[in-house]
């Protein structure tokens, strides 16, 4: 029990100080690096969730496929000079001003009905009766949400299309 | 034939513009003679309306009625009683004088100016006979986009400026009339359950007061801006200076008419009780006189010819309007025949003009002087013009201004004390303007070899003369014309106006 | 043949000339004016500088445009004829409706429709009327064909005259007031058209746009007048009319009935010139002469007068009006005469006296002796016709010079014109046996002892009497008398009017001898009512007056001989005055001038009257400053319409000023406002994606925010 | 297993337009690649666009008889909704395709790609018109959005179609993740993503259950953004303007269609009972939409950009059509989409027709005198640019018309009154193109492109302008049938 | 110590949305803005996940599934662009590109 919320009290630890760095440093190597921390803190929230699936998609997918792309955009623009300039705009604290009010308002939400909040207690697991969550997960994915599959589908080959149309130098 | 003739009457022209579109833009000739031959033809075929049409009987005649936009309940409806016969038959007329008139002033893009002259022609139609309110207001607006153009591409040089200026004034008025038409539309959708903008059907809800007043402010603003009445007049002014002279014959000719129109036909028997409201009819009457009085004393200044005569349609319209107000059958009646007097001798008035504009391309009055001594004829055609315009007797001017006038004296004897006036200043400004264009000796030797009129322009006042001189001597047939429907207007108005003892000398 | 029933006739054969001749007028009688009018330094009369040969064609039209008036003149005797054989002396016919009104709800709430027919009415007082109108204008028309024989534009000319002789016979004949209203402001027209017809000069054009501008204001009060009468009458066709005021109780309307006449009356007095409407006659002499002999003094503006008597009716029970009739004829009489005393341009003397005459005959009007007044019209044709055409004559024969200074010791050189003017003089001086001793004698006897008159009117109309004497012989000795004060160029060209000219001038001083004898006064009984034939003729028209007559019958014989007797002696002494200042001791005059000043430049000036205008035009202005007080002046000096002129002037400005900043400013700025709102928005749109996004999240912001604060 | 999985004979046909779209784009990128891999082949690409549309509206046509009909357990449906919309897109996606052969030749970036892309974009679009599932939905709007991010950056060598894309990306992803958010939000309220179990799970809920409005509030933002209303707007004009005219056309008119699809399927659906939350913020956004549009739009001289302001007033005036919210509105709504479809559409083709060889003829000084050079497009853009003004007889009048009556129905007068003054405003920058078209004098003589694709084009979406303006009955009856469900 | 609610779970997930929408309004790099969208769909799905287990059904986590895939998709065209634009532009820096505006 104090278990679960260590590791939750970690992963969030993890997730925020990533995602803070991220936003915060210079070069855009060490966001990326910062990402995937955060990202992985992410992923271990799936664990705790019980959404080993996800896990797994997070770790390969995200951190392996998406920072190897950033990494490799990263070192396609040069990015040392960009670098050296300042790293945030003219509005930024006024953006910071907006998004602390957005906060405080997401907070009032919040101190307005909780009860609305708190759907139901964390059930326990139910002792993974039917199978694990992989194949559950594949089950429904391939039976009840097809169609959301079929559609991803495309929209992966239009992002294949789209990014050779834009990155290639001559079509 | 017969029972189709509005609509033929209303799409000949459409025909003719589409005839039109097919001549090649380089035959410019050909391009004039068709336009003309169709414009003729309307006025001819508009001719046979008189044949058949019975004036005994106060409704509508040649009513043709189908459903257009029935899930909205708009039809295709149209049919003419007195008032509007005279409306059409001066439209056509003018129409084609206006087209005659500018066969040598055009000569740039000459098809699309004829194009948008029958289209006008169209559309001016169309709203003196339609009878289905959603209907009349697809052609009021029809109306202004010819209108833009004829002055925004073949004007003058300020023609943009004047251009936009009449189409924002006209399209923020006509939106406004819209809501109010829509109020009339949904209240008649609550009354009696179902959709319509037939007026015939539309009569029929009278609505409480105070509803009646706010449609009645809404109509007045889009009527008002498009006579123009005083507070709106602006506009005038500068679309009449920079139109073309046909344009501007058209515009103060048929146009404004629409206005005026409008009131008589659809604010005094849709709105009853409205337009009997003493605050509102005092406040009319008091802006027509203004206007009366105010637009004579500026055109008393005006240094640019066409202005002056612009600033005068002011004055005369509102003559027309105080008539309408008056609210009995002399006001009226007087009303809409000055309405066509004003289309007579203002359109020769501006005709006028456009001659010696043509000749000299200046409208400035100080460029004149003493043209009588090198145009006679042009003089003469002019002197009658001025006099038709300032109310001779035996001319048209006259028999509409009396009328108004008893009707005016008849509803408040104030009314005519100040309209009276109007004749006066009108006498002023007009010869004042002959005076300093005609008369004196010729100081400016451009004007040395000015051309008299030609034989294409004689026509073109000819057939305006001829009917000035008739309305002026013989009206009477027009009084009888108008008798029945301005009876029933007026018993709708003012129920029972027509009970009482009757005066049996003459 | 039935001259009565085609009474409808008359009216139409001048009209026919005169269309005949603005129509194919041009081919008849091919003269272009341009030449004459386009350089500036032929500006004076064309008379003399118009090289012109008459041609058939012209003789044409000088046969046309006078045979035409006379036939009207033989319809319009065979007609009078018929009309003195008929029982009731009333005659009427109607061509067709003319206006036909709709239903109008009278005051009395009794609804009436405005009927006014095209149809004419013949009655003695119409008939007398006619008989002037042809016969003084036929005259007139002889004279013009001489007098006008070497002017550009022959035609026009006769053209116009035609037409006026139209229009003046519909106003004289028509059976209702509508119809009268046609004539009379077609009669303002062809003023203003022949006041104007040098219309190379400015100087006629202004004076035209005056009269008519002027008679405007006139002709408004007549419509109200008109409007009135219908509305609380029911019809506007004098039988009818008078009919329904016999009906009437005087009391019942009252008010109504003297708002009524007061209109008509300021409608006469823009018509007839009187005070305060009289400024454009004077002016109106920029015309041709015989213009001014025919219509500004034998017959338009005798309209007004006409048209008093005719609703004498109505005048009658409203006595207050007519009161006021009085006294402003009174006044206008002796005001214009004095100015009169020192004109010196020889048809201003002449228009002055006009307005004093007519002056005299609002006098008869407003004492309520109609037919007097009539009479004195019908005299007063005679006699200043002739003057005029005299003055014209002499003019002619002093190659256009007008100013009398210059003139003198005429009378061997052109004695036909002389002999006739002479009698003319006598005959308005009024010297016993011509013609305008008996009928203003008969006026000053009528103002002192009839009801409505007074012995203060008595007096100023003696006094105007002495002026008239004074005047008309100044003019005389100044004109014929004394030695020639012209150049010798214009000495040398002196000579007498061709006949056509003189014969018309001596037909004219026989009426004007024998034209008194139809209406002696009653006190001279030996004569018999032969001699009375006027009044009596007249008397169905005015029928109410043989009660009067009849009352001022026992008012002393003694007094009338007595103050016949005075009248003729002032007029007497008059003349003599004259003849001490201007021919026996010319100097004197001067002296005159000397010792009385003031008084003399006062009336020199006209008592002022144009400066007064010119004052509040100019002077007022540039005093009261301001540019737009500037512009306005400047516009002012370019000759505006006088009357309220200024105060037109000074409003439309304004509104022009109003109207181009406020209303139209109003429009151009609301414009401009949305042109100016569209900058803020678009300078939002930085092109900073991140600005963007920032937008997105304030507009979060904002859905948050409502939720909260709800 | 569970019968769900099967995919049945119904999933397939309700499915058919978005497969063969998606078939037919595949071919499309493959034949680019191996079969006409030559520039002059590439007609035959078009050939297969058209025949692709031509399945497609076969298929479409066959579900007419079958409204009602659901699949995917109720993740898919056929009704009048999602068929008007589909017919809307179809038409769009075949005109601008047929537009862009030349336009693309011109601006010397013709590929293959682009067709394909526009068949997938409109795959999208099917399932955001015909979609109920939240995650059919999401993918759908993605995959729509993403088709677009390429296409307005498909002159990859001009500096403004790259910042165009760039920021519409950017902003686009930006949002979707705050409308994902939104969804996520839904999921959490009702443990489902079918809409309908949604709408009963926030019936349930109190009406001002800080939840639902969370969710509410999201994706409303996510929503608006998309449509392009103020202040979500901003990325419109920047994007219409750097993008190929033709993309902005399909962009203008498909994806603001589509959108709206989307947005009235969440409006009117799980969020129909929460009107009196979300209908203050839409009057806002409404009112807000026709200020920024119309004002923004009066001072621009690029007629690209100044119809992209437009359109975002447009939109204000659709979603005042939604507020009234009675029959008339929703009707109105529709017809409006359906007008503004043509005569945008229309616009847009005028100013493809004015981009020649190196002439850019974006400015609204490059239609000085097309009344002299070429009538025909003059008239035609007068036509538009009126039914744009909402003058009558036009078309967009009777849209406009339709929105007025309802609002006056529902007594919402003072946004009648607001909208009527912004139509004269409207007019006011619709009449400087006017002015310049039949006043001005033309600066250079090249001949306007005319394809015949394009020609036929215009000829098509004016001849609708016209007509539906002059006879519009049924065309009402089509609005009638399709969301008269509300 | 508390036991973890969905609660936590959804305030987390509102904490990184914020800072990921802090990051796309502050940041000039455009990579660096595409991470922060990353962190933004990151938060969505922690959401998803969440209600998921709440509810017990798997919706949740397909949907995150395809969060994701829908974010890789995203970022690849993203990256795309932004190379197509540095080719052009020379620069990265989102307030850079500002040709277009007003």
């Amino acid at each position: 029990m104090w278990l679960d919320a260590t590791f939750f009290y970690v992963f969030a630890l993890m997730t925020l100080a990533g995602a803070v760095m991220t936003v915060t440093r210079n070069s855009a190597v060490h966001s990326a690096i910062w990402l995937i921390v955060s990202l992985l803190g992410v992923a271990g929230l799936y664990l705790l969730q019980r959404a080993e699936f996800l896990f797994a998609v997070q770790i390969v997918l995200y951190i392996g496929g998406i920072m190897v792309l950033f990494l490799f955009v990263i070192m396609l623009v040069n990015l040392d000079m960009a670098a050296k300039e300042k790293q945030f705009n003219g509005q930024a604290w006024v953006a910071l001003a907006c998004v602390a009010v957005v906060g405080l308002e997401l907070g009032y939400f919040w101190m307005k009905g909780p009860g609305a909040f708190k759907l139901a207690q964390p059930s326990l697991p139910k002792a993974m009766v039917m199978g694990g969550n992989t194949e559950r997960v594949g089950d429904v994915l391939f039976s009840t949400y097809l169609l959301p599959f079929e559609i991803a589908s495309v929209l992966l080959l239009v992002a294949v299309v789209g990014s050779v149309v834009m990155a290639k130098k001559r079509i | 034939m017969n029972e189709h003739l509005i609509s033929i009457i209303l799409f000949t022209p459409l025909a003719g513009l589409l005839v039109l579109f097919f001549i090649p833009s380089s035959k410019k000739t050909l391009i004039k003679t068709w336009a003309n031959i169709s414009s003729l033809a309307g006025f001819l075929i508009s001719l046979l309306l008189l044949r058949t049409f019975d004036k005994n009987y106060g409704g509508f005649q040649f009513v043709e009625r189908f459903d257009w936009i029935p899930s909205l309940g708009i039809h295709y409806y149209v049919g003419i009683d007195g008032i509007s016969l005279l409306m059409v038959l001066l439209t056509t007329l003018i129409g084609f004088v206006a087209i005659l008139s500018s066969w040598e002033a055009i000569d740039d893009r000459p098809k699309t100016y004829y194009a948008m002259l029958l289209l006008q022609q169209t559309g001016m139609i169309g709203v003196f006979v339609s009878l289905d309110f959603m209907l009349f207001y697809v052609f009021w607006e029809l109306v202004l986009v010819p209108m833009y153009f004829l002055i925004g591409v073949w004007g003058g040089p300020r023609r943009l400026y004047a251009a936009i200026k009449f189409f924002l004034y006209t399209l923020a008025g006509s939106v406004l009339m819209l809501l109010g038409i829509l109020t009339l539309y949904f209240q008649h959708a609550e009354k009696f359950g179902y959709y319509t903008f037939d007026t015939s059907l539309l009569m029929r809800l009278d609505m409480p007061l105070h509803l009646q007043q706010w449609v009645f402010w809404a109509f007045f603003i889009g009527f008002a801006i498009k006579v123009p009445m005083f507070p709106f007049h602006t506009w005038l002014p500068d679309a009449h200076v920079e139109a073309p002279t046909a344009g501007s014959v058209i515009l103060a000719a048929v146009l404004l008419k629409m206005g005026t129109y409008g009131f008589i036909r659809f604010s005094l028997p849709l709105l009853p009780k409205a337009s009997m409201d003493q605050t509102i009819v005092q406040i009319i009457a008091v802006l027509s006189i203004i206007g009366i009085i105010y637009g004579a004393l500026v055109s008393l200044v005006q240094q640019d010819w066409k202005k002056l005569v612009a600033y005068s349609s002011v004055s005369h319209l509102g003559f027309c309007t105080l008539g309408i107000f008056a609210m009995n059958p002399n006001g009226i009646s007087g009303s809409i025949i000055q309405q066509i007097n004003h289309g007579i001798s203002t359109g020769m008035l501006f005709l006028v003009v456009g001659v010696i504009y043509e000749r000299r391309h200046t409208r400035l009055i100080s460029e004149y002087g003493g043209l009588a001594h090198v145009m006679p004829n042009y003089a003469k055609v002019f002197a009658f013009a001025m006099l038709s315009s300032a109310g001779m007797p035996l001319l048209n001017g006259f028999v509409g201004e009396f009328t108004i006038l008893q009707g005016a004296f008849e509803a408040n004897r104030w009314w005519a004390a100040f309209a009276v006036t109007g004749i006066i200043f009108g006498a002023a400004y007009l010869l004042w303007l002959y005076q300093r264009t005609m008369l004196g000796q010729v100081c400016n030797s451009k004007n040395l070899g000015l051309k008299d009129l030609s034989l294409r322009e004689w026509a073109v006042f000819a057939p305006l003369i001829v009917w000035a001189i008739w309305i002026g001597v013989y009206p009477k047939p027009y009084f009888d014309i108008l008798e029945k429907p301005v009876a029933q207007l007026v018993e709708r108005v003012r129920p029972g106006y027509y009970a009482g003892p009757q005066e049996a000398r003459r | 043949m039935n001259f009565l029933d085609s009474i409808w006739l008359i009216p139409l054969f001048p009209l026919f000339g005169a269309l005949a001749m603005l129509l194919i007028g041009r081919f008849l009688d091919p003269q272009a004016p341009s030449e004459v009018a386009v350089s500036p330094d032929l500006a004076g009369e064309t008379r003399h500088h118009g090289h012109h040969h008459s041609g058939p064609m012209k003789f044409l039209v000088s046969l046309l445009c006078p045979g035409m008036v006379l036939v009207s003149f033989l319809f319009s005797l065979g007609a009078v004829a018929q009309l003195a054989g008929k029982a009731e002396k009333i005659h009427e016919v109607v061509q067709f409706t003319w206006l036909a009104g709709m239903p109008f709800h009278m005051a009395n709430g009794v609804i009436a429709r405005f009927t006014a027919d095209w149809g004419f009415l013949l009655d003695p007082l119409s008939s007398v009327m006619i008989l002037v109108v042809t016969g003084v204008g036929f005259l007139i028309h002889v004279y013009s064909t001489g007098y006008m024989a070497h002017d550009g534009g022959y035609y026009r000319f006769f053209g116009y005259l035609n037409l006026f002789v139209f229009f003046m016979l519909m106003l004289v004949l028509a059976n209702n007031y509508a119809l009268l209203f046609v004539g009379w402001e077609g009669v303002g027209l062809c003023s203003y058209l022949l006041i104007g017809f040098y219309f190379h000069k400015k100087s006629a054009g202004d004076a035209g746009k005056k009269a008519f501008v002027v008679n405007r204001i006139g002709d408004a009060g007549f419509i109200l007048g008109m409007l009135l009468m219908f509305a609380t009458l029911g019809s506007v066709r004098f039988l009818s009319v008078n009919e329904s005021l016999s009906r009437l109780s005087p009391e019942a309307t009252f008010g109504t009935l003297s708002a009524m006449a007061l209109l008509l009356f300021i409608g006469a007095t823009g018509k007839s010139a009187q005070f305060p409407l009289y400024v454009w006659l004077p002016d109106a002499m920029e015309g041709p002469t015989p213009v001014s002999a025919l219509i500004h003094a034998a017959t338009m503006v005798t309209a007004g007068v006409y048209m008093v008597a005719r609703s004498n009716a109505l005048f009658k029970l409203a006595p207050e009006t007519s009161m006021i009739v009085a006294v402003v004829g009174a006044f206008t009489a002796i005001f214009a005469a004095s100015i009169a005393l020192v004109q010196n341009d020889i048809k201003r003397v002449l228009a002055y006296s006009t307005v004093s005459q007519l002056g005299y005959m609002f006098v008869a009007l407003g004492v309520g002796a109609y037919w007097v007044a009539v009479f004195h019209l019908f005299t007063h044709a005679f006699f200043k016709a002739l003057l005029f055409l005299g003055s014209g004559s002499v003019i002619h024969a002093m190659s256009g010079e007008q100013d009398m200074r210059s003139m003198g010791a005429l009378k061997d050189k052109i004695p036909t014109t002389f002999r006739t003017m002479f009698i003319a003089s006598l005959a308005i001086a009024g010297i016993p046996g011509l013609a305008g001793f008996f009928s203003k004698d008969e006026i000053l006897w009528q103002a002192w002892s009839a009801p409505g008159g007074s012995k203060t009117i008595y007096a100023i109309g003696l006094i105007t009497a002495l002026m008239t004497a004074f005047y008309m012989w100044r003019l005389m000795f100044m004109t014929f008398y004394g030695k020639p004060r012209m150049d010798h160029h214009t000495a040398a060209h002196i000579h007498e009017s061709p006949a056509a000219m003189t014969i018309p001038l001596s037909v004219l001083a026989v009426l004007s001898i024998a034209g008194g004898w139809i209406g002696v006064p009653k006190l001279w009984s030996l004569f018999g009512d032969g001699f009375r034939t006027f009044e009596l003729w007249l008397e169905p028209v005015f029928a109410s007056e043989a009660a009067h007559v009849v009352e001022e019958a026992h008012s002393g014989t003694g007094t009338e001989w007595l103050l016949m007797g005075l009248s003729v002696g002032i007029a007497i002494c008059g003349i003599l005055l004259a003849r001490y200042m201007y021919l026996s001791r010319p100097e004197t005059a001067d002296r005159v001038q000397a010792a009385s000043g003031p008084l003399y430049k006062t009336l020199l000036n006209k008592w002022y009257v144009d400066e007064i205008y010119d004052f509040l035009f100019i002077n007022g202005m540039s005093k009261g400053g301001g540019r737009v007080m500037a512009r306005f002046d400047s516009l002012v000096v370019d000759g505006g319409v006088n009357g309220a002129g200024w105060l037109t002037r000074f409003s439309s400005t304004v509104t022009m000023w109003w109207d181009t900043w406020i209303v139209d400013g109003t429009v151009r700025g609301s414009s401009f406002l949305v042109k100016l709102a569209s900058y803020p928005v678009r300078i939002v749109q930085t092109g900073q994606l991140q600005l963007y996004a920032l937008a997105f999240v304030v507009g979060i912001i904002a859905a948050f925010g409502y939720f909260v604060t709800r | 297993m569970n019968p769900a999985s099967a995919y049945t004979s119904v999933d397939h046909f309700v499915l058919l337009p978005a497969i063969l779209l998606a078939m037919f784009g595949c071919a499309v990128l493959l034949c680019d690649i191996w079969v006409f891999p030559a520039p002059k082949q590439r007609k035959w690409l078009l050939l297969f666009v058209v025949l692709g549309q031509a399945f497609t509206g076969y298929a479409l046509w066959q579900q007419h008889d079958h409204l009602g009909l659901s699949a995917f357990g109720g993740s898919l449906v056929i009704d009048g909704f999602s068929l008007f919309f589909n017919w809307i897109f179809l038409a769009a996606s075949l005109i601008v395709s047929v537009v862009s052969y030349e336009y693309l030749e011109i601006e010397g970036e013709h590929h293959g790609e682009y067709y394909g892309l526009i068949l997938l974009a409109q795959c999208g679009m099917f399932f955001l018109a015909s979609g109920t599932d939240l995650i059919t939905l999401f993918v759908g709007l993605e995959l729509m959005a993403l088709c677009f991010y390429v296409m307005v950056g498909f002159l990859r060598g001009q500096k403004r179609s790259n910042e165009a894309a760039m920021k519409y990306l950017l902003l686009g992803a930006f949002s979707s993740g705050f409308l994902a958010y939104g969804f996520s939000v839904l999921y959490g309220i009702a443990g489902s993503t079918k809409l309908s179990v949604i709408a009963e799970q926030i019936s349930m809920r109190p009406l001002w259950d800080p939840m639902v409005f969370l969710a509410l509030a999201t994706t409303g933002v996510g929503l608006l953004f998309k449509i392009s209303a103020a202040p979500f707007h901003m990325w419109a004009p920047d994007a219409y303007e750097g993008a190929p005219t033709t993309v902005t056309a399909y962009l203008a008119v498909a994806s603001k269609a589509a959108s709206f699809a989307f947005l009235l399927r969440m409006f009117l659906g799980p969020f129909g009972t929460l009107r009196t939350a979300w209908e203050p913020m839409l009057i806002a956004v409404a009112i807000l939409s026709l200020t920024v549009g119309n004002l923004a739009a009066i001072s621009q001289t690029n007629i690209k950009r100044l119809l992209a302001y437009s359109s975002v007033s447009h939109a204000g005036y659709i979603l005042l059509g939604l507020i009234a919210g009675n029959d008339t509105g929703i009707k109105g709504v529709a017809v409006y989409i359906l007008v503004y479809t043509f005569m945008n559409l229309g616009a847009f083709l005028v100013v493809v027709a004015l981009r020649r060889k190196n002439i850019i003829g974006e400015d609204i000084d490059d239609l000085a005198g097309l009344m002299q050079k070429s009538p025909g497009y003059a008239v035609l853009m007068l036509i538009f640019l009126l039914s744009l003004a909402g003058i009558p007889p036009t078309a967009g009048f009777i849209g406009k018309y339709y929105i007025f009556l309802s609002l006056v129905q529902t007594g919402h007068y003072v946004l009648a009154v607001i909208a009527t003054l912004y139509v004269a405003v409207a007019i006011y920058y619709y009449f400087r193109m006017v002015r310049s078209m039949f006043a001005a004098e033309s600066a250079e003589t090249a001949p306007l492109a005319s394809s015949f694709g394009l020609r036929l084009a215009l000829g098509v979406t004016g001849a609708l302008t016209l007509g539906i303006g002059l006879y519009p009955e049924p065309f009402l009856r089509l609005a009638q049938t399709s969301l008269g469900k509300w | 110590m508390v036991p973890v609610t969905t609660i936590h779970y959804l305030a987390l997930s509102v904490a990184l949305l914020l800072i990921g929408t802090i990051g796309v309004l502050t940041r000039r790099n455009i990579v660096v803005i595409l991470m922060s969208i990353e962190l933004i769909l990151n938060a969505v799905n922690i959401n998803l996940i969440a209600f998921g287990r709440q509810w017990e059904n798997m919706a949740g986590q397909i949907f995150a599934i395809f969060v994701i895939t829908v974010a890789v998709a995203e970022a690849a065209v993203g990256l795309g662009i932004l190379i197509a634009l540095f080719r052009n532009k020379e620069t990265v820096q989102a307030d850079q590109i500002d040709l277009l505006k007003w």
